[in-house]
This record gives C-alpha cells, sequence and structure tokens, in this order.
C-alpha cells in the first residue's frame, strides 16, 4: 500500500473556494476574450469585477476559522482572510480603474484581465500559505503576471522598459529568497512554517549561522519585493513605465502580499528568533523611510513620486516589524488604509492620465482645483492622508505603528520616521500647490463618461476618511487578524475539520 | 563486481557499435532501398553481391557503401568558412551524434544470460529511470543541428538550424506524451522491466505488446520519432531543394559524414525505441524462459541460452523491419510545409498524446494498479 | 444639560463647511458662512454665560470612548485657561468672515469659506480638547486649512510661505507626537492602562531625563507655533503673504495655540523640567521682545512689520508664563487675549489699506488721516492698544506680565520694559509716517474712507479693547482658578527642586523617584 | 559518488559557471550554462535525486535553454564589442560575489553546518515517492504550478504575439524615417 | 557520500557567480542566464541539505522551482523580445528612459 498518508492532507475547500473561483473566471475570460476587440474591453473587466466579488464574499466565510489545510499547505486563519479581502478590494479598484484604460489603451483585454485575476490568486496563497514553498510558488505567480502587466502596452518603450527591469530585479530577488528557504530548510530541516516555528521555539538554533543566513538571505528576497532600500532601484521605473492601473495594483497589492508573506514568516514564524532580524530590519526600515522620501522630493512625474512614496510607506511598515510581534496588528492596520489612499491616489492620476502620457507630470495637476474641485478634493485627501495628517487613515495608521515602536523602545526610529514624515509632507503638499495654487496644467476629459473610475475615486476618498475618524473596528479586526496568525490558536494548532 | 563492470563496459561499447553499423546499413538501404522504391538502380556500384559488371573489375559490393563511403568522405578537406566559429562548428557534428550514441546504452537487446554464474542481463545499463534518461538525452539531440546551423555563418544554415530546433522541440513533447502513457501502462521507468512486462500473452494467442494497448501511442512514437530523425517528410531542416542541406550545408568531410551518421543512428535509434516500448523488445511471442507456448498448447522446450539468443535476434529483426519501414515512408511521401509541420505537432500530436495519457490515467486508476 | 454644548461648538462649522460646499451662488456662500460663525459665537457666549467662575477644572466636560484599542476618548472640556481664547476665536472668525466678504477675497469664495469653517473646528477642537490624541488631531487639522488660505488667496511668494508654515510647523507637531506616544506609554507601564487622557497623564511620573527630553519635544512643538526666537522666521512670510483673514486669524488665534500649549501641556506635565527651564526660555522671550521690536523697527512693509511686533508681543506672553506664578500667567492669558484683538484688528486695518492701495509699503503712504478721517482714528486706537497705553487692554496684560517677571527675575521685567518702550517707539513711528506728513503719492488723494461694513467690522474690535482695558476683572475671576490649579502642580516641583538642592530639608520627606500619591504633602510641605 | 568524481564535476561546474559571465559571446555563454546544467544534474544524481537530475536536463536543458538559443537567434546577438559593463559595476560585482562567498562560507563551515543527518529512506529519490511527496504535502503547491504555467503562457503570448495591424516597427520607422 | 559542507560550499561558489554575472554583465540575456545560474545552486543546496535530511521535500521544492524557471523564462524571453521590437537593444545600459 502507499506509504503516503491521504488521510492527513485534509482536503479543506473552504480556504482554497475564492482561489478556484478566481482561477475559473480567469480561464473563462480567457475563453471568452479570444472574440473580443482590444478597445471593447469593458465587458471583460465586468466580468473580473463579478468574479472578484464572488471570491470577496467566499473570502469571508475565512473568517473566523483556524486551522491547516492541505498538508499544511495552506493556513486558515483571520490573518489570511483579512490580506486576501484587502488584496481582493485593490484588485476590484484594479478593475474599475482599467475599465476605459484598458479599453482606450487597446490593451488585449482577455490576456489583461485573465492575467490580473491569476496575479491575486498568486497574492491570496502569499496571504494565506502555510509553508515556505506556497509563498514562493504565490510570489512567483504574482510576479511572473505583473511583470506581463508591466509590461503589457507593447508599443510603448517606458512599458517595455518598466518590464524588463522588473521582471530581472524580480527574479535576481527570487533567487536570494530561494536560497534563503534552502538555507532555513537546512537548519530547521523542514519548510512548513508551523514546524520552522517549532524549531525555532525550541531554543536551540537560536545562533545556527545557516538559519542567520537563510533569515538575511529572505530579507534580501522579501526586501525586493517590498521596495526596501538598498533593493529598490526597480520600482520607480517600474511605477512610471507601467500602465496607470498596473502601477496602482503593484502599489498596492504586490506590496500587500509581500508584507503578508514576509509578516506570516518573519513576525509569527521567525519570531523566536526575532532578535537576529530585528536589528538587520531597523537598519533597511531607516534607510527605506530616508532614501525613499528624500528622492520623492525630487520628482516631477507623479508616478515615480508615488512610487517613491510608496517606498517611504514601506519604510513605514518596516519599521514596525522591526519593533517586533507587538506592532503586527500596526502593520495590517497601516496597509489597510495604505490600500485605499494610494488606489484613490492612482485612480486620480488614471483620471487625469490621456494617451501618449499626457497628465503623468505633477505640473499637470496645476490648477486642478478650479476646473474640477471634487477630484482635486479627492486627490487632496489622498495626499494628506498619505503625508499622515489627521484625520485620515495615514494619520491613524502612523500613529498606531510608531506608538507600537516606541512601546518596543524604538525612539531613535521612530524620530527617524517622524523627521522623514515632514519631509514627506514637503512634497506630497507640493501636489497640492500645484493642484490649489498654480495655474495651467491638463483638462480632464470624459470624467463624466468613466462611471467606475469616478466610483473608485469616491469609494477610496470615504475609505481614507471613514478608517481614519473611525478606526476602532479595523483596528480590532487587524488584532485580530494578526493573533489568529500568531497567537495560541494560530496556525499552529490541530487541523479544522472538514 | 568487476566482471558486471567489464561485462557492462563491453556490452555499451557492443551496443554503441551495433547501433553504428546498423547506421552503416541503413547507408546502404538508403541507396538501393530507395532506389528498388523509385524504380531506378539508384548507386551502380553498390550491389549485395559484389561481382562487376563492367571491365571485370572486382567490386566490393557492399563494403563499397558502408566503408568506402565513409573512409571517402573522412579524407576529404575539412572546410570551416569564413566568419564561422570556429569551435562551435566543430563541436556540433559531436554534439549531434553524442546523445544518440549514449542512447544506445539503455535499450536492453535481450533477457538475462549466465556467464559463469553471474546472470547478464542484455542491456547496456540496466537504470531503474531509463526512460527519463532517454528524454533527456533525445532533447539534447537538438544542440548539434542547433549550432551546427548557427556556427556556420550561413544563413541557409542557420534557417537550417533554427527549423530543426522548433522541430525537434515540438515532436519530442508529443513523444514524451507517448511514452508517458507507457511508462503509465506498465509503472515503471525501467526499459528492461517494461520489455518483460510485455511478455506472455492476452486471451491465450495476443502477445501482450503494448501497441495493442497502446496504439495511440505507438502511432504517436512513430510519427514522432520520425519527426526527431528530420527525414522525409519532416526533413525540412536538410530539405535539399530549399536549404541545400540545411544546417549542415557548410560542412565538408569527416564532419558532414558524422551527421549523415547522426540521421541514420537516429533512424535506428526510433526503431529501438519502438520495438522497445511497443513491440515487446526482445520478446518472441509465445516464447518464454523455457520455450514456446504455442497457442493450440504445443510447447517447444527450447534451451535458456538459445531463448536469450532469439531474443536479441528478434531484436535486431524488429529494429531492421522498423528501419526498413521508416524508409519505405521516407522514399514515399512528399515533404511538409514547414507550418503544416507545426501545426500537426501542436494541434495534432500534443493534443493526441495529452487525450492518450488522461485515457490511460483513467484506466490505470480504474483497474486498480495503483501503487 | 449643558452636555453636548461644546461638542455643537466645535462641529457647528464643520457642518457649515460642508453646507458651503453644496452652495454655488457667491452671495448665498458669504450669508451661510457668516451664519455658520454666527453660531459658534453665540453658543460659545452661552458657554460664557453658563461658566461657573468658582470651578478650576473643567467644565461642560464630555467624555466617549472613540478607539478603546488606544485607550482614546473623545474628551473635551473648558476651564478658564481656555474659556477666553474659544471666545477670541469664534469672534475674529466672525469678523474675519464678514471683512473677507466685503470684498477682499473675490476668487473661489466657497473654498475661502469652507477653510475658514474648517479652520475654525480645529481651533476650537484644538483649544478645547482634553485627551491628547483627540488634541493632537486637531492642531494638525487646523494647520491644513491655513495652509490653503496662505497658499491660494495669499499674495505675493505665498506657496513659498505656506509650505514654510506646515513644514515648520509639522518639524514640531510631529515630535511632539513622538513624546505623547512616549508619555501614554510611560502611563501605560505604570498605571497598566493605555490612555491619551491628559487628567490621568498629568499624573505620569517620569525620570528626569525623559522629562527634559519630552518637555523638549513638547516646547519645541509649542515654541515653534508661538513663535519664539530663533524658530521664528516662518512667521513673517506667512504673516506677510497671507490673505487679511488669514492674518488675522494666524496672528490672533494661532499663535496663541502655542502659547496655550505651554499653559495646558508643556508646563503641567512636566513642572519640574518647566522650572528648570524659566532661566531658558524667558531669555528667549527677552531676546524675542527686543529683537522683534528692533526687526520691526526697521520694516518697510505694514504687515511684516506688524508680524514682527507679534514676535514681540509673544515674546512677552512667555515672559509672563514662565514667570510661573499667578500674576505672570494671569498677565500672560491676558496678553494672548489682547494680541488677539489688537493685532488682529491691525491686520483687518491695514488690509482695508491694501483693498485700496494694493500696496502695503509704508513709503507709498504719508498724510492719510486727511482723506480717511475715520480710518486713522479707528488705526489710532487699535494700535495705542497694542502698544499697551493705559485704559486700553493691552496695559493690563504688560503691566501683570512685568509683575510676574519681576518676582521671579527682575532683570528680565527691565528687559521687558525696555522691549515695551521699543514697541511704543516703532508704533508711533510707523503711525507718524502714514497718517501724518504730507501727501506724497497722488494716488493717496483719493483713496476712500472706512465702508459701512468695515466700519461694522471694526466696532467689535474696538468695543472689546476698551471693555478689557476698563473692566479686567469679569476675565481675570475667570482664569484664576484655573491657573492656580495648574500652578500648584508647578510649586510642588519647584519646591521639590530646591529640596533637591537642600537635601537636607525635609530629606525625609523624599523619595527618591517622585511618585504623584505623595503630591498633597509634598504641596503642603511647598507651602 | 566517489570524491574525485565531485572534485571533477565541482570543478567543472564552477569553469562553466564562470564561463557563463566571462564569454563574451552570448551563444558561448549560453553553451556554458548548459554545461553546467548538465554538471549540476548529474550532481543530482550523485545526491539520489535521480528523477530530479534528469527533469533538469529534460526541462533545463533541453527546453529552457532552446528557447534562449532562439531568442539569442531572433535578436540576432553578436560579440558584443567595446567594452562590457563599466569597471566600476564590475568591481562592484566582483566584490559583492567575493563577500557571499566569504559569507556563506563561513555559514557552511563544519562548526556552524548543524544539519540533523537522517539516512535516506529506501527508494529515496525514486519517481514513486517524489510523486507520492508531490501528490500529499504539495499538492496545492502542485496545482498552483499549472495555473503559474497558464499564467505564463498567457502572459509570453500577451507580450509576443504579432499586433493586429502592425507589422514590424523596424519597418515601419524605416519607412518613416 | 560528500560533505555536505563541500556539497553546499559548490552550491555557494556557482550562487556567487550567478550573482556576479548579474552585477557585472549588461546584456539582458546574459544577466538572465546569470539569474539560471542563481537558481541552479539553489537547486543544489536543496538536493543536498533534503538528501542529508532524509526527506524528499528538498527534491520536491528543485521540482517547483524547474517549473518555475520555466515559467520565468518563458515570461522574461517574451519581455526581451517585446523590447528588443522596440528598441533594438538588449543592453541594460541602453534602457534610460526613465531616469530618477
Amino acid at each position: 500500500m502507499s506509504p503516503f498518508n491521504l488521510a492527513a492532507i485534509n482536503f479543506v475547500w473552504l480556504p482554497i473556494l475564492p482561489m478556484v473561483v478566481l482561477t475559473v473566471a480567469a480561464m473563462v475570460v480567457l475563453l471568452v476574450g479570444v472574440r473580443i476587440d482590444d478597445s471593447e474591453s469593458e465587458g471583460l473587466g465586468l466580468l473580473t469585477l463579478a468574479s472578484l466579488a464572488v471570491a470577496f464574499v467566499f473570502t469571508l466565510g475565512i473568517l473566523g476559522q483556524y486551522g491547516v489545510a492541505f498538508a499544511g499547505a495552506i493556513s486558515i486563519d483571520s490573518f489570511s482572510a483579512f490580506f486576501e479581502l484587502v488584496i481582493l478590494i485593490a484588485a476590484m479598484f484594479t478593475v474599475m480603474m482599467s475599465l476605459d484604460y484598458a479599453a482606450e489603451n487597446r490593451i488585449p483585454g482577455a490576456e489583461y484581465y485573465s492575467l490580473l485575476l491569476f496575479s491575486v490568486l498568486g497574492m491570496m496563497l502569499m496571504a494565506a500559505a502555510g509553508d515556505l514553498i506556497v509563498i514562493f510558488l504565490g510570489l512567483e505567480t504574482m510576479s511572473i503576471t505583473v511583470y506581463v502587466l508591466a509590461g503589457i502596452m507593447r508599443r510603448n518603450a517606458k512599458s517595455n522598459e518598466a518590464a524588463i527591469k522588473y521582471f530581472l530585479l524580480g527574479a535576481f530577488s527570487t533567487g536570494f529568497l530561494l536560497y534563503g528557504i534552502a538555507l532555513v530548510y537546512g537548519a530547521t530541516g523542514t519548510i512548513k512554517l508551523g514546524p520552522i516555528h517549532d524549531a525555532l521555539a525550541s531554543g536551540a538554533m537560536g545562533s545556527n549561522p545557516l538559519l542567520l543566513g537563510g533569515i538575511g538571505m529572505m530579507v534580501i528576497g522579501f526586501g525586493f519585493k517590498v521596495a526596501a532600500v538598498p533593493f529598490h532601484m526597480w520600482a520607480p521605473d517600474v511605477y512610471e513605465g507601467a500602465p496607470t492601473p498596473v502601477t496602482a495594483f503593484m502599489a498596492v497589492g504586490v506590496k500587500l502580499a509581500a508584507f503578508a508573506a514576509f509578516m506570516r514568516v518573519f513576525m509569527v514564524d521567525f519570531a523566536p528568533v526575532g532578535a537576529q532580524w530585528q536589528t538587520v530590519l531597523w537598519v533597511i526600515a531607516a534607510l527605506t523611510m530616508t532614501g525613499g522620501n528624500l528622492i520623492a522630493v525630487v520628482q516631477t512625474n507623479i508616478k515615480r513620486m508615488l512610487a517613491y512614496s510608496a517606498i517611504a510607506h514601506a519604510g513605514y511598515l518596516l519599521l514596525g516589524m522591526a519593533a517586533g510581534v507587538q506592532s503586527g496588528p500596526a502593520i495590517l492596520y497601516y496597509l489597510l488604509g495604505y490600500a485605499f489612499t494610494n488606489l484613490g491616489a492612482f485612480s486620480v492620476v488614471i483620471a487625469l492620465e490621456r494617451r501618449g502620457e499626457v497628465g503623468n507630470q505633477i505640473s499637470d495637476f496645476r490648477g486642478l482645483a478650479a476646473r474640477q474641485p471634487l477630484l482635486a478634493g479627492a486627490m487632496a485627501i489622498f495626499l494628506l492622508s498619505l503625508a499622515g495628517v489627521p484625520p485620515m487613515a495615514g494619520f491613524v495608521g502612523k500613529f498606531y505603528i510608531f506608538s507600537e515602536a516606541l512601546h518596543q523602545g524604538y525612539v531613535g526610529l521612530v524620530i527617524i520616521a517622524v523627521l522623514n514624515s515632514v519631509v514627506s509632507a514637503y512634497y506630497y503638499f507640493y501636489v497640492l500647490v500645484a493642484m490649489y495654487m498654480q495655474e495651467g496644467g491638463v483638462e480632464v476629459q470624459r470624467l463624466s463618461a468613466r462611471p467606475a473610475l469616478v466610483a473608485a475615486i469616491g469609494l477610496a476618498a470615504l475609505a481614507t476618511i471613514l478608517i481614519g475618524v473611525y478606526p476602532q473596528p479595523y483596528i480590532a479586526s487587524a488584532a485580530n487578524a494578526f493573533h489568529s496568525a500568531s497567537g495560541a490558536e494560530g496556525i499552529h494548532s490541530a487541523a479544522l475539520e472538514p | 563486481m568487476t566482471i558486471e563492470l567489464i561485462a557492462g563496459a563491453i556490452k555499451a561499447i557492443l551496443m554503441i557499435v551495433a547501433g553504428l553499423s546498423l547506421s552503416l546499413f541503413l547507408l546502404y538501404f538508403e541507396r538501393k532501398g530507395s532506389a528498388l522504391i523509385q524504380d531506378r538502380i539508384g548507386s551502380n556500384r553498390a550491389t549485395l553481391t559484389g561481382l562487376g559488371k563492367r571491365m571485370g573489375m572486382p567490386n566490393l559490393g557492399i563494403i563499397n557503401t558502408t566503408i568506402a563511403d565513409p573512409v571517402k568522405m573522412f579524407t576529404k578537406e575539412d572546410f570551416i568558412p569564413a566568419g564561422a566559429d570556429k569551435f562551435l562548428h566543430t563541436l556540433a557534428p559531436f554534439l549531434s551524434l553524442f546523445p544518440v550514441m549514449i542512447t544506445f546504452v539503455v535499450i536492453p537487446f535481450g533477457d538475462t544470460i549466465l556467464i559463469s554464474g553471474h546472470r547478464i542481463g542484455l542491456e547496456a545499463a540496466n537504470l531503474n529511470a531509463g526512460a527519463l534518461y532517454l528524454l533527456a538525452t533525445i532533447g539534447l539531440g537538438v544542440y548539434g543541428a542547433a549550432l551546427a546551423g548557427w556556427s556556420s555563418n550561413n544563413r541557409w544554415a542557420l534557417l537550417g538550424g533554427i527549423r530543426a530546433t522548433a522541430q525537434m522541440i515540438s515532436y519530442e513533447l508529443a513523444m514524451g506524451l507517448a511514452i508517458v502513457s507507457v511508462i503509465m501502462t506498465f509503472g515503471t521507468l525501467n526499459l528492461q522491466e517494461i520489455v518483460r512486462g510485455q511478455g506472455g500473452v492476452w486471451f491465450g494467442f495476443l502477445p501482450r505488446w503494448a501497441i495493442f494497448t497502446q496504439p495511440l501511442a505507438f502511432v504517436l512514437l512513430l510519427v514522432a520519432g520520425a519527426a526527431e530523425t528530420k527525414r522525409i517528410p519532416f526533413d525540412l531542416p536538410e530539405s535539399e531543394s530549399e536549404l541545400i542541406q540545411g544546417f549542415f550545408i557548410e560542412y565538408s568531410g569527416g564532419k558532414q559524414a558524422v551527421f549523415m551518421l547522426t540521421d541514420f543512428a537516429e533512424q535506428a535509434l526510433v526503431a529501438m525505441l519502438l520495438t522497445t516500448f511497443f513491440l515487446g523488445g526482445w520478446q518472441i511471442p509465445w516464447l518464454m524462459r523455457d520455450g514456446f507456448h504455442l497457442p493450440g498448447g504445443a510447447f517447444l522446450a527450447l534451451p535458456a541460452l538459445a531463448v536469450s539468443l532469439m531474443g536479441v535476434v528478434a531484436f535486431l529483426v524488429k529494429v531492421v523491419a522498423l528501419c526498413m519501414f521508416l524508409g519505405m515512408v521516407r522514399w514515399t511521401l512528399p515533404r511538409f510545409r514547414y507550418d503544416q509541420l507545426m501545426r500537426l505537432g501542436w494541434k495534432g500530436l500534443v493534443p493526441l498524446g495529452l487525450f492518450n495519457v488522461l485515457v490511460t490515467a483513467f484506466v490505470v486508476v480504474a483497474t486498480g494498479r495503483v501503487q | 444639560m449643558n452636555g453636548g454644548m461644546l461638542t455643537a461648538l466645535i462641529f457647528l462649522p464643520l457642518i457649515g463647511a460642508l453646507f458651503i460646499l453644496m452652495q454655488s451662488e457667491e452671495r448665498a456662500i458669504w450669508n451661510s458662512a457668516f451664519i455658520f460663525s454666527l453660531l459658534p459665537l453665540a453658543l460659545s457666549f452661552y458657554v460664557l454665560a453658563e461658566f461657573n467662575p468658582q470651578v478650576a477644572d473643567y467644565q461642560f466636560a464630555e467624555q466617549y470612548d472613540w478607539i478603546p484599542a488606544f485607550g482614546i476618548t473623545y474628551h473635551v472640556g473648558i476651564d478658564g485657561i481656555s474659556l477666553f481664547l474659544v471666545l477670541l476665536t469664534t469672534i475674529l472668525i466672525t469678523l474675519s468672515i464678514l471683512y473677507s466678504g466685503g470684498g477682499d477675497i473675490e476668487e473661489r469664495p466657497r473654498e475661502f469659506c469652507f477653510f475658514m469653517l474648517v479652520l475654525e473646528t480645529g481651533l476650537l477642537g484644538a483649544l478645547l480638547s482634553v485627551d491628547l490624541f483627540l488634541f493632537y488631531i486637531f492642531w494638525e487639522v487646523m494647520l491644513i486649512p491655513m495652509y490653503f488660505l496662505i497658499g491660494i488667496w495669499g499674495h505675493g511668494r505665498k506657496i513659498y510661505a505656506a509650505v514654510k508654515f506646515v513644514l515648520f510647523t509639522m518639524v514640531g507637531s510631529l515630535l511632539m507626537l513622538v513624546a505623547i506616544l512616549y508619555l501614554v506609554y510611560s502611563a501605560h507601564v505604570h498605571f497598566n492602562r493605555t490612555s491619551f487622557d491628559l487628567p490621568l497623564l498629568y499624573q505620569v511620573p517620569l525620570t528626569v531625563t525623559e522629562g527634559r527630553w519630552l518637555f523638549a519635544a513638547f516646547a519645541l512643538a509649542f515654541a515653534i507655533k508661538v513663535p519664539m526666537w530663533p524658530v521664528h522666521t516662518w512667521l513673517a512670510d506667512a504673516h506677510t503673504n497671507a490673505p487679511t483673514a488669514g492674518s488675522v486669524i494666524l496672528a490672533g488665534v494661532m499663535l496663541k495655540m502655542g502659547t496655550y500649549g505651554f499653559l495646558r501641556f508643556a508646563i503641567p506635565l512636566f513642572p519640574t523640567v518647566a522650572v528648570e527651564a524659566i532661566p531658558l526660555f524667558m531669555a528667549l522671550a527677552i531676546i524675542g521682545i527686543i529683537y522683534g521690536a528692533l526687526v520691526a523697527m526697521m520694516q518697510p512693509d505694514l504687515k511684516r512689520l506688524i508680524a514682527y511686533s507679534s514676535v514681540s508681543h509673544l515674546g512677552f506672553v512667555m515672559l509672563g508664563i514662565f514667570a510661573l506664578n499667578p500674576e505672570g500667567i494671569d498677565g500672560a492669558i491676558y496678553q494672548m487675549l489682547n494680541h488677539g484683538v489688537s493685532t488682529g484688528g491691525l491686520f483687518l486695518l491695514v488690509g482695508m489699506l491694501y483693498m485700496r492701495r494694493h500696496t502695503r509699503e509704508i513709503s507709498e503712504f504719508g498724510g492719510l488721516w486727511k482723506r480717511v478721517p475715520v480710518y486713522a482714528a479707528i488705526f489710532m486706537v487699535v494700535m495705542l492698544s497694542s502698544i499697551g497705553l493705559p485704559g486700553l487692554n493691552g496695559f493690563i496684560g504688560e503691566f501683570l506680565i512685568m509683575l510676574g517677571a519681576f518676582l521671579r527675575i527682575r532683570l528680565a521685567a527691565v528687559f521687558a520694559v525696555v522691549g515695551v518702550i521699543l514697541g511704543a517707539l516703532y508704533m508711533l513711528w510707523t503711525y507718524e509716517r502714514v497718517m501724518f506728513g504730507p501727501i506724497t503719492r497722488a494716488v493717496n488723494e483719493t483713496i476712500g474712507d472706512l465702508s459701512g461694513r468695515e466700519i461694522a467690522v471694526m466696532a467689535p474690535v474696538i468695543a472689546l479693547m476698551l471693555f478689557m482695558g476698563l473692566f479686567p476683572r469679569p476675565l481675570i475671576s475667570r482664569i484664576e482658578p484655573s491657573v492656580t490649579a495648574m500652578l500648584a502642580r508647578v510649586n510642588v516641583a519647584q519646591a521639590r527642586l530646591e529640596l533637591e538642592r537642600q537635601p537636607n530639608r525635609l530629606a525625609a520627606l523624599l523619595p527618591a523617584r517622585h511618585t504623584p500619591n505623595r503630591e498633597p504633602e509634598m504641596a503642603a510641605a511647598a507651602r | 559518488m566517489p570524491p574525485f568524481l565531485y572534485i571533477f564535476l565541482g570543478a567543472l561546474a564552477v569553469v562553466s559557471a564562470l564561463g557563463v559571465i566571462i564569454q563574451r559571446n552570448p551563444i558561448h555563454s549560453l553553451l556554458a550554462l548548459i554545461a553546467t546544467l548538465m554538471t549540476v544534474a548529474i550532481l543530482f544524481i550523485g545526491e539520489d535525486a535521480v528523477v530530479v537530475g534528469f527533469l533538469q536536463i529534460i526541462v533545463y536543458a533541453g527546453a529552457i535553454m532552446v528557447l534562449f538559443l532562439f531568442v539569442i537567434w531572433l535578436l540576432n546577438l553578436q560579440v558584443e564589442t567595446g567594452p562590457t559593463g563599466h569597471l566600476a559595476l564590475k568591481l562592484f560585482g566582483s566584490l559583492a560575489a567575493a563577500l557571499l562567498v566569504t559569507e556563506l562560507f563561513f555559514i557552511l563551515a563544519p562548526p556552524h553546518l548543524q544539519v540533523k543527518f537522517t539516512h535516506e529512506p529506501v527508494g529515496y529519490g525514486s519517481l514513486a515517492s517524489l510523486a507520492g511527496t508531490l501528490f500529499t504535502d504539495y499538492l496545492v503547491a502542485f496545482e498552483v504550478t499549472s495555473v503559474l504555467l497558464l499564467a505564463a503562457v498567457v502572459g509570453s503570448v500577451a507580450l509576443a504575439r504579432r499586433l493586429p495591424g502592425t507589422d514590424d516597427p523596424r519597418a515601419a520607422r524605416k519607412i518613416a524615417s | 557520500m560528500i560533505p555536505l559542507t563541500y556539497m553546499m560550499s559548490l552550491s555557494a561558489i556557482i550562487f556567487a557567480i550567478g550573482v556576479a554575472g548579474v552585477i557585472i554583465r549588461r546584456n539582458i540575456l546574459v544577466m538572465f542566464m546569470s539569474i539560471e545560474l542563481m537558481l541552479n545552486a539553489v537547486n543544489l543546496a536543496f538536493i543536498a541539505i533534503g538528501s542529508r535530511l532524509g526527506s524528499m521535500d528538498g527534491q520536491v521544492i528543485v521540482f517547483f522551482v524547474m517549473t518555475v524557471a520555466a515559467a520565468e523564462a518563458a515570461v522574461g524571453l517574451g519581455i526581451i523580445i517585446s523590447i528588443f521590437r522596440n528598441r533594438e537593444t538588449v543592453h541594460a545600459d541602453d534602457l534610460t528612459l526613465m531616469r530618477w
């Protein structure tokens, strides 16, 4: 008889049901899309939107459940559900932004939307992974599709360049991540997250150089994905060159997924050896915040500026990670606010953009407030949130992370972060200056003919304020989510009964 | 231990030599056989009998083709065109021949024989992952043609090389799928075990050859194998009328000979694969270890050594017959167009192969032969 | 009965702001803005009427859970320190809107009114918050409208001024945020309870080093806002380039946020450090007074002149605060109100002049009194109030401050007097250059006197000056209890400091690290 | 695997790997890479990873590398003329690599290398054990690879298929200029 | 069996060569090849560790890595072709449309 215990696999459909939905939807989109002209791809977009919504509903079912499925490959907990939900929201926003953009720029619809769905699948896997190999495969599914999405405007030289740069550095970082996994595998004898945690928690591993090497390599690998300085050099070029909805998707979705995996591996499973990696993250966080913010100041392209701002925000998030397990919920909350804010900001950029790269410069925002007061107002909300001005979501997120970091005694790092916030205010406010205090700029066209985009902007603005003004439920769910992964009832509990 | 090593070495050399000499015979068949089919005389010095018709000159007959041809070619000038990549140009023919030669060593050409108490299997290397080894080495065959085409600094050669590469990669897929279904049927990667699994009979008379359980896979392997050999109707990489020999247009002398040798060796190899996977390898219908068990119930006892040797002969017979068949196909059919070739590969053979694998999987599961 | 009063006060302007966003007709915008500024004004007078002068603690207090995860509550309350600042805010906002509607702001009135009212919410919220988190939020919220007011409706290098203003303020406030977080963390360690509530945080025991750092962070934030020398450089740019209403609010109310912050947060939270820091801050205050006055004297631009006079005046306020005795602080608060009224009035007047001539260069004017006698008269009153002429409001504040400073450090009072003299000097000199002498520019011949609306704007200002100059008692009596309560903490700290310097006195009473439950006996000892 | 074989293969692997980054001609780099792949595959087999070793040859050397070859042809890459890369970059690269090796050597030095040695079970590395593990513990991962490959196919088609209505941009550019 | 240290050292050397290649070379294709070198080094490490641990995990991972490498190659080469069509270069230093 087979030496393999099939009963131990624990087939539970619930956690992968949303992913199955997405996979099927992607194939349907591909098949349907064969006969649809690139300039009429809105229908495909709506189909994609609907499937994401269905996946969203199914994902809600994971909330409150705990355990592992598929022989430990999938973790069932609110942590994964939280990230999956936010990722799905980000994807929905991306689709809403893309509906007109894709058709207008003649992006091949079937490929675009199906790749988007595949990418979301990869991200969700990263969030729900229960072993390192699923993290790796999720990461690759996400990355490979995003490489293509970045370069999907094939006749656009910038888009090409973005794709190749992202691809080369992404693949390069994958090598480091894998080597890290290999070393961790050597040190602990397993690649399943629960057993790794148990092995590390037993205390015998404290200073095993193999483990430390592995952790270091994995930091490099994840550092590339979250665009932490000094592994950030791809981000600005890629953000600038990629089609704007894809940029939004990268700035939010990829970052969410990368942090989901990063946090699950480091803050949950490597937590017993936290002292070993927190110092490294300290340095990286400081570099990332400072580097991102300082270079953002001199940018003239709004996408590039937002890219550096995204790097800077990764720095704040890394600050949370460096501060240790306590700040886990803060990072989750921050990511939630960050997601809406950034999606909104990129939506506004899309609203301004026209074929041929008009509308990508900060100077194009000049006088926007006079012509489109509501659009400018929404952008102002997003920028203020990014700058961390109360009462927007960005402020409470920063507040949360800083306070947790301070409670862990990271005063120096918090002060660096705070000074960085001032620097960041400079360039965010520069856009406000352009919108409200200067003349010129580009005319916004057809806003009324783009209901999905307008809806995206409005919803994002609403969410940015709501999450900031009344944060309690989101903080509670973030805390609940994080503790479900790291707490006693987390991934190490007995398998969920099917 | 030692004797196994020595035997292994001997068997390997034997097998390679056999393969190569088979190629030489194929060269002869190529000359005369095609002439026969196409109703022409062919090369008139190449006769089996060897009796010269004119001037009483001694006619060396078959030797003329099999020995004199290579000797002549190897003594010609080895020409490397200007601008060619000398290193790769020299390396390419051997890269082409080498994978084929090392593939021969895993083909089982007979059952075991007992020599001074040592039971020696009649295959050069009895690999547990033999089928994978096959796929691996066949996969490497691409590089010879590819690099020959590239290194010659000749656009016909490059075109030929590209065609060869694309074609071989495409058809390898179908070939792999065919082999996979056979592997699934027998549940092993070991070629000798696959052959052994084809011993015995169904219904009292039908040999348990895989061709009867996997007819589709046989056809797939046959077609894909023919394509792998880059011969008509799949000879687009070297089509004389378009590319004037394709990827080895710039080769002369010994290296050219090596390429030609590779062609015939590949043909022999494909025949061996077909024999091993589908035609029972060295199995002879109704012949067991102890002798013939004919369907009617008749029994003819034979000594074990004789049975083994008969197996070797049977293997050779099957291989030669298949070689002839492949040759006949070659001499009969016209050439494909390149798009037809690709369409056949990707839209015909690959889906069929996948379908076959799927059906095989269902059957295997249904009959409960899962480990 | 009084529940929800302060909430209504804070959020009425915000509701008004949102309401205005829906308006499109210009008249309707100004009218509704004015009405929505009158509502909080009325409410604040109601609060004044209901305010109990005997109680030192927060009145009208409301407290609801807001973000329980952080122990953050929505806690607002009003006491003697904030009472009149609230009134000042509502009055000045109303006047500014009234004034701006009269032609000063012509483009994008909707946004202007929106930002003004949001600004009012921010200012009132910051004044009324008892929860530190809430305070911080309003503290930041008031930044943004002011930024837009300067940047959109300002003059000259308005963008530079706006950005400079925001960045300066942000540096301080974010460091203060860190300090707040640290303080809350210490509270968490000590009371095992996370809370941003001010009364609780007053009790947090800190080591000397911690206290110094935290005080430094708070003090930096507030000092930038005040602005104290040497972090005052944003002020001149912001004032000069802001629109009139912006300057009025900036000088009238916003600068007070800094001094208010010292009184409400920096000093009572860290009394020991505050006592230690008296010499430093008094020195800075005096430098500010004299420096501001000297620089103001040299300014060719009226607004810039007033801006630097603010530096000087707020130096007085800081001097009073850091006298850390009832006289000084009462005087400081009184002077905050005075400065709000008189500098606000001055900015309004300069704005009116600017509207007529589109310049503020002093050299452009001269001999105006003949053409605009009403204007000149009002200008005179306001200016004299700013100088501190007895009978007008400025005198009371300056007197109290100098008294307080004298009681603390005599030399300081001497310098302060020099400041007063210099102040009179540059103000009168300016007045002379603008109003008297021959009319040198032909355009000045034709400028018209104040309109009815402008007089309506200035009348309450004059009335306030007279009232505050003649009847200080009703104000001081309401301010005093809260100040005394606050000073009790300071006195305790001071006593302890003195004890530490002379350890043999009452050494038994002193624990190595001061704990809050010993406070009553300490206070007794101090007396 | 006997030590001499390891030394031989290891040296071969290192030399050919160096060849990848030293060769000026992309095709030669590619050949060096193929050589490395083959050597590594043999090392795999020597480490009882027979199936994976052959897969390495079939998939990597037999398929992926041919793809590279095609692209090199398609792009008609010749020997790079002029200096390859900047000197500073070269220095930096070599330095980084050297540091990495040093660090890894430290990590991998015998006193530190603490791996729980367990004897291989029967059938280790066979197709059966590989497939068994693959379809039980790594079932999800395996299914994901199918999605991954599909996504990759869709992606490369999206990138490389000829756009409707466009010809070679180079031709278009020539006409334009 | 060869000591694990030796195998891992070999893998480390190849990995480092790959890293150096990515940094040194400016030809995108060769950079990509160097990345493949890195992946191979990783595979070697996995195999070596797996066989010492006696678990099949290492080999399974290698299987996955190869799959991923194939997918990456397909997409990466697609991108390279696409960029070559537009720009007629595969030199990383020529891709300077975006700076700072």
